[in-house]
């Protein structure tokens, strides 16, 4: 094995933060393509450049992504790492783990790969970093097997991930971890063979809290949410007031107001309430979430390219997710469906909605305009009118002059 | 007669000879004012002079002969000074306070109305309709008196939570600050224009009528040495029409008007707001409008029973939220209310937060 | 005279608010044309529809603008409306007036054109309401031989136009009065000789109540504004405490929270003011501006055509406003010179500096970037960079190097 | 030996087999939960049963050495579950509270570094950087290490008036949720790319290559059968090296890092927001970015000492105002924090109502 002289990254050894170049250095101790990928960083951070070429199209048998091709400028120079592809394992709902299980995935990707992994990466994958080509259909053979499947890459539905839901919370609104799963086996097809125009990702979020961030980096943001009042312990409530000061940290900090306590009782006015779950999650003793549950669904996130970042807009304030997740599961196929037919190639939904309209997508969704989509309604009167609106409001009128009451 | 001989570039008349003795004297030295009731005021300068103000209602079109009136009113109480405010009413300015009684009881006499001052509803800026624009898809001045009688009481007596500013716009040109009014009426077409092929060449530039569209629904038509719309791009703003005599896109029946609400002008708490799109269409019912003046005295009666005191329109809407506006004004949520024009990014909804 | 039926726009002369077609009809007893207006105007509210032509081009020798230009379609039904011209009439600052002038102006209005006014218009000109294109010439030499000149229309300076401000206002932070005068007589050139890509309007507001709508309206808003702290009489605080709920209607209602009221003393943090002018407008007796005083200078507001409404903008946050008002002179031609170099036909400045950017704006008119001028930073990192810029970042940077002290 | 036989679109393993026996016992059924310190917390089932949960900091690159060793220490305490967090930390979780204390005295004997909860600072989220990455402009890895070494007390046991979230993103497509976080280190690209020619016609599809570029800077070069682009709209995004690999635009000397801050995800007392560039260039300084760091660092400080309890970063700044958190943090405010992209007409101030 070469031994490589790495004086910059070195540097990124020292410190209480858990070392990244130690983790590369401890795989690179009996694995050469890791070895050869430590040298590699020293060159970048030598001359400030990184190496890697675009990815090139790699992959198993029959799926169109699941693997991303990566190829060294300098493979020469690093053979290790002249192929060094990744391999996304398609991770379980809420990233929870046996020792079992994770030995298992270790063992083979010893066999095959680096030895390095990212737990997780971005879209919410078990990366697997860096093998070659003809290790591919092995590796998938092997990890297939036992039970573990690709995740998605390129113009496909993402892997789906989600926040530790009704695992671990308290607050969630829905199985987050059972509709993830759901919505994962459905739709494995668009996952593994890329046919979209562009990526496309859905997240699914417990509560308001977002902890997967859905609202930020999904096409498809599903939120729990619900309708009724807001469940009050007024007991635990008293035991707050002992260590908090709850007008100071909770009252003035509701951003409806709709809250006030005296002292002695907390009261809500639950019908102004945006259900932002600040007073919710400061009292989690004292407060609960109303019972009326389910999700508000967002769409369009993503980063700055092309146009600039987008955050998920509210397309259905409210929709029940319970098994067998048919109509989450409709909708998403009615959306598909308008975002086949309207968008160009690289075109994330996001961007269609703004070229096309959101009345085209909502109509084509079968979804009404309610004011519930919007912080405020449009400022400049250029609109377009329907014939068929026009011929409603001239029906209106009509029947507004038989009445004599107006409707507006 | 010979005509006098024509001056040129010489601007207006300085002010100063306008000024009444009271305010020459205390000029950029007033200390504070009251509101005395809905129709008068007193400003008191550092001197201790007083000037009271008695604001007159006005149609903004006026004859000679109503003006010459005002002018016998100004002579006789006013020492022959008076002015006239940014919203078109008529202001009578008397530092001695014998004269503020007289003066009152005179302009009631003839009919003037007074009224407008603090917490109401006071002129309608407006624009020229079918009296004198060409563009217009509605009389601005009907649609104004229709209003301003139904709400009358708001400006000669009764008050609100603040000032609700209204306005009154023939077609989307906007002429006047109707883009950020409490509640606005902005005249609409709802149809895409028709091009008379054999006049265009004559009497059009083609890059200009095509720049001139805000969707860029506008392209060439070589075959007619003309200009085609796509339907589907077209929100009817007329722009076209205004660069070009022969696209035309009035038709009586399919015209109407929108309103639009919740915008504001000063700075006072929270900074200028547009008005934005409650209602998006009501047909053109002259000579009176009722569902328009029933559509406004309904929404200035949800505001009144509803805003906090000093609350303008947009921020009790803002505090509230425009959804809970909805459902407390029963007015029906459209497709129209959805931005997808240019703010569409600023105004779709990015979190789960609404109220039911 | 012909008598016209008008049973239409009679309801229109019903009701308390004085009615316009009760003052064209005044005018119409004695005067053919607006005899005729009425009549006409009765037919579009018959049919529904406007009858006016597009404007030609008619005015007055030497002048490009003031008179616009308009004749009716039905003309033969309407002779008396066949040409109905506007005559533009600058108005006096502030809209103040003798009646020996009023009254002279009226009895050369009888003279020439229809008797009817609009006191004033959207711009703030005396408008005087349909002429025939042969008396105009007539019209200037009497108006302008006693003093009076016309306004300015098409793609000109248009006829500035300023609140009360120090004529009766205690809040006016300069003298919009003398200001608006001032630069009415600087560019009577550029208003009367349209030689711009478009309109251009100036408003001045002596303070944030904004009384003539300039951050709305005006191509350049030059709105009052202070430095220093607000001036607070104690004693008028308590006579104020007896009528109104200080705490409720005032500090509760601060935007940026800055002040306080124990029932004996008003305190105001003056450094976290944003002088927005609510509680000096609510205690009128009590609170005063500060004492260094100017104004705030924001660029390009318009309504919607073309693409959509504009506020405008805040370029320089603080200019005094002082006689000979040499700054601000020096700045709008500035601002007009980067415009003409900049606009196509049409164009307003608010979407040329869209267009163009902001900061080719600011630096053509040799202002620098301030955190005032934003509500908040741009959100996507797609950024210009010049190699100025660049070079002053590492010249900082090599700095710190030697000092050893960051500068951020 | 053979391979096994391979499966396709069998989807991941179902998550019920990987929960420990307390989860599937109180699925769903969670009452409340507490924090008992920066590494530890506590969820109590409506059954009584409790849960508590230790973090651990993660680099997110694993060795599998590293993942056996997490392994090693479930099966010690945990029964052998363990989960991992979407920010990348690994979790340890024990129902028995007998074996809470054992275990953290393992971790720490081992050298895991424990925190990360409550109102603090834990792991970043960030992009793969020069470690695996083709587009990187920096190293994000080594960003995060260099960071979080400066900032470890926040994680460790320091407290901040509510959560700080950073992020690292090594060029501007921003992997990740980087776009919204309190505090966000971007990497950037400061000159116009080339293009090799003769390269373009082969690699290169010229309508995607046009489509790319956001600010319409790339037009078609017929001469070179390639494209150029217009220095003066390229704001350097690099989508155009995304899509045609014969278009450079890495530069070690001109790329570098630009700061934004104040964004946030979730819907606690105010909307999602986007983070805003306040630090528009620093060099690129590999291995530590020192100054990079040390603005992270000061601007954590400056939120530390003025920001109410409660307040995330973007909270307190749309507070005080943007111009007080340019004065009370010292940053240089540039032509680049004007946005003269997408959102200029709404982040434009538009009143006279600011502080000095």
């Amino acid at each position: 094995m070469k031994k490589y002289n790495t004086p910059l990254i070195d540097q990124l050894e020292k410190g209480p933060w858990p070392s990244f170049v130690t983790e590369m250095k401890k795989a690179g101790k009996t694995n050469e393509m890791a070895n050869d990928a430590v040298g590699h960083l020293e060159k970048c951070y030598t001359t400030k450049m990184g190496y890697w070429k675009h990815g090139g199209i790699v992959g198993v048998l029959g799926y169109g992504g699941g693997v991303i091709g990566r190829y060294s400028e300098i493979g020469d120079e690093f053979p290790g790492v002249a192929h060094f592809h990744t391999v996304r394992l398609n991770q379980p709902s809420g990233f929870f783990y046996t020792s079992k299980a994770l030995r298992e995935i270790c063992d083979i990707w010893d066999k095959y790969g680096s030895g390095l992994t990212n737990v997780h990466g971005s879209t919410g994958d078990l990366v697997l970093l860096g093998t070659k080509t003809d290790a591919l259909e092995a590796i998938f053979a092997e990890y297939s097997s036992r039970g573990w499947d690709l995740g998605s890459s390129g113009s496909a539905l993402r892997t789906p991930s989600c926040c530790v839901g009704p695992g671990r919370c308290e607050w969630t609104m829905y199985d987050t971890l059972g509709l993830n799963y759901a919505l994962t086996q459905e739709f494995q097809d668009e996952m593994h063979r890329p046919t979209f125009s562009y990526k496309f990702k859905i997240k699914s979020s417990g509560c308001a809290c977002d902890c997967v961030a859905s609202i930020a980096r999904a096409d498809m943001s599903i939120i729990g949410t619900w309708k009724g009042d807001i469940q009050i312990d007024q007991n635990e409530v008293k035991n707050y007031a002992s260590k908090m000061n709850i007008n100071a940290e909770i009252i003035n900090m509701c951003p409806t107001q709709c809250m006030s306590y005296d002292g002695k009782e907390l009261k809500i006015n639950n019908a102004e309430c945006s259900r932002c779950m600040h007073c919710i999650a400061k009292m989690t003793k004292a407060l609960k979430p109303g019972k009326e549950r389910g999700a508000t669904i967002c769409i369009g996130s993503k980063a700055p390219i092309v146009v600039g970042s987008l955050l998920s807009w509210v397309i259905v304030p409210f929709i029940k997710i319970e098994e067998p997740y048919t109509e989450v599961k409709e909708l998403i196929r009615k959306i598909w469906d308008w975002w086949d037919e309207n968008a160009k190639p690289r075109e994330r939904i996001g961007e269609v909605i703004e070229m096309k309209g959101m009345r085209s997508f909502l109509e084509a969704i079968g979804v009404p305009p309610m004011p519930q989509q919007i912080k405020e309604p449009r400022k400049d009167p250029f609109m377009f009118y329907t014939e068929d609106d026009i011929a409603s409001y001239k029906a209106k009128e009509a029947e507004e002059k038989k009445t004599g009451k107006y409707k507006f | 007669m010979a005509l006098p001989q024509r001056k040129t570039d010489i601007g207006p008349p300085h002010f100063e000879q306008f000024l009444p003795p009271v305010i020459k004297k205390n000029y950029g030295k007033w200390k504070y004012h009251e509101v005395l009731s809905h129709n008068t005021m007193v400003h008191v300068a550092e001197s201790g002079d007083k000037l009271w103000t008695v604001r007159v209602a006005s149609p903004r079109i006026l004859s000679t002969d109503t003006i010459r009136e005002h002018c016998d009113i100004a002579e006789k109480y006013c020492g022959g000074y008076l002015r006239y405010t940014t919203r078109n009413n008529a202001e009578f300015l008397v530092s001695d306070e014998k004269q503020l009684e007289p003066l009152k009881k005179d302009l009631a006499s003839r009919g003037f109305k007074m009224g407008g001052i603090g917490y109401g509803i006071t002129n309608v800026v407006h624009t020229q309709g079918w009296v004198h624009c060409h563009s217009a898809a509605t009389d601005a001045s009907g649609l104004v008196k229709a209003m301003m009688d139904e709400l009358f009481e708001y400006f000669e007596s009764k008050s609100l939570p603040n000032k609700v500013r209204l306005a009154v716009a023939c077609c989307v040109n906007m002429c006047g600050a109707v883009h950020c009014s409490d509640i606005a009426v902005v005249a609409v077409h709802t149809k895409v224009p028709t091009v008379k092929h054999d006049l265009f060449k004559n009497m059009c530039e083609l890059p200009t009528v095509i720049g001139s569209c805000p969707t860029r629904a506008i392209s060439p038509d070589p075959a007619n040495k003309s200009v085609k719309i796509n339907p589907d791009k077209c929100m009817y703003c007329g722009n076209c029409f205004t660069v070009c005599p022969p696209i035309s896109i009035k038709d009586p029946e399919r015209d109407g008007v929108a309103i639009v609400v919740g915008g504001k002008i000063n700075s006072l708490r929270s900074n200028p707001k547009f008005s934005k799109l409650v209602i998006p269409y009501i047909s053109n019912e002259p000579p009176r409008w009722p569902k328009v003046v029933a559509a406004i005295k309904h929404i200035v009666e949800v505001y009144a029973a509803n805003a906090r005191k000093h609350e303008r329109m947009g921020e009790w809407i803002e505090r509230i939220g425009w959804e809970r506006f909805f459902s407390l004004t029963g007015i029906d949520f459209t497709f129209q209310s959805i931005d997808d024009f240019t703010f569409m990014r600023d105004t779709m909804r990015t979190a789960s937060t609404f109220k039911w």
